[in-house]
């Protein structure tokens, strides 16, 4: 169980790896109460914008403002669900295309709760946490970001 | 002595000023605070942008404490 | 874009391995057109019976069955959902307690797509596939897992 | 010569039965076949299982073609 009442830090430099990820699901195994996990990844997509194509989203953030978001949160999500654990990381500054940007992770004992929080950390991560993607593009101008 | 505001600007807002971190003399709330922006960066009117007061999101006139953090943030995009 | 006709194996024997799931993940990188993936985890749980503790699960299946199954349910999702790739997989044999027996992700443009996937393609799996878990206990016996 | 059917079962059922594999003389229809098997297995009608004939679940009465794979299948518990 894991259920901290200070902020923790979700953000990291540059690109989540895949080897973060594995690492992260490993540590799981030692909680046999954990019956499903969800994960949900986000990578770098080479958009096709008017002015160029994106090679890379060098990301910014409110990063106090952004921690205290992410606190209150995790917080509302572990009172709703029934989860064992809960991790959020999101990078900072470039991430290239085919990278991965954010990582959402939930365990839970029943498959339900893990899958449904993880969709609704998802949605508020991407409204409510004060970060900015800056889309680099192949023509060396960049446009900003927006989440539909 | 005058007491002052420190601001934050992010992304597209503090592209679109020229800095991320001013600051400017005690202003009492936070619907003079915008005049006062709009009248200093006029191009701050072709931006949308929310107000933050101590990393508080504004959504209504509010009193600025003293020494406060505002922050300007555009609409936000991460994921 | 991966929409093979034929059916491909979702068998693994044993535990599935975070390692082999971070290589999973990582293949995708060079797909520049996804934006989100979702992947679904079945862990062992240490559940408490009546007639001892579950110390791991030995699964069997109907293998021929299942994969004519797995095939209908992939070739079904990949035409409700704009999926970018779908990958199942499934353990036989025993898993101990703490490891993974199932292993579901979906990838897509757009977040939305990619997780109600993985969703049904789990629920699907669970109901559909001919597969059973024998739950090892602690006391030398067994008792025939149940899906609920 | 008459042909065989050729029985698979799996999970609780082929612990109830004993055998997970066996082969018998033809049988018409899946009803038929489901008789013959509660006559040969009575421990059969403490178990629920379903009936796949060449790998399709059967849901209502329906012919056994000549050496079709029958499979006996417990509830699923895959994930």
């Amino acid at each position: 169980m894991e259920k901290e009442r200070r902020p923790k830090n979700i953000f990291v430099q540059g690109p989540i790896s895949p080897e973060s990820i594995a690492k992260s699901i490993a540590n799981h195994g030692s909680k046999t109460d954990i019956g499903g996990h969800s994960i949900f990844l986000g990578q770098v997509r080479a958009d096709a914008k008017a002015e160029g194509n994106v090679i890379a989203i060098d990301y910014s953030a409110y990063e106090a403002m952004a921690l205290e978001k992410a606190f209150e949160i995790r917080e509302a999500v572990f009172a709703k669900y029934p989860l064992n654990c809960m991790h959020i990381y999101h990078s900072l500054g470039e991430v290239k295309v085919g990278e991965l940007c954010l990582f959402v992770f939930t365990s839970s004992k029943h498959r339900k709760a893990a899958m449904d929080a993880c969709d609704e950390l998802v949605e508020r991560i991407k409204a409510e946490l004060p970060v900015w993607g800056k889309e680099i593009l192949d023509t060396q101008g960049h446009v900003w970001k927006l989440n539909t | 002595m005058p007491t002052t505001i420190h601001i934050k600007a992010f992304g597209m807002v503090a592209e679109k000023i020229g800095t991320n971190e001013m600051s400017i003399d005690h202003i009492g709330d936070s619907v003079k605070l915008l005049d006062a922006l709009l009248v200093k960066f006029p191009e701050l009117k072709t931006v949308k942008f929310s107000l933050a007061i101590n990393k508080m999101l504004v959504s209504e006139n509010q009193k600025i404490p003293e020494n406060a953090e505002i922050a300007l943030l555009p609409p936000f995009s991460g994921g």
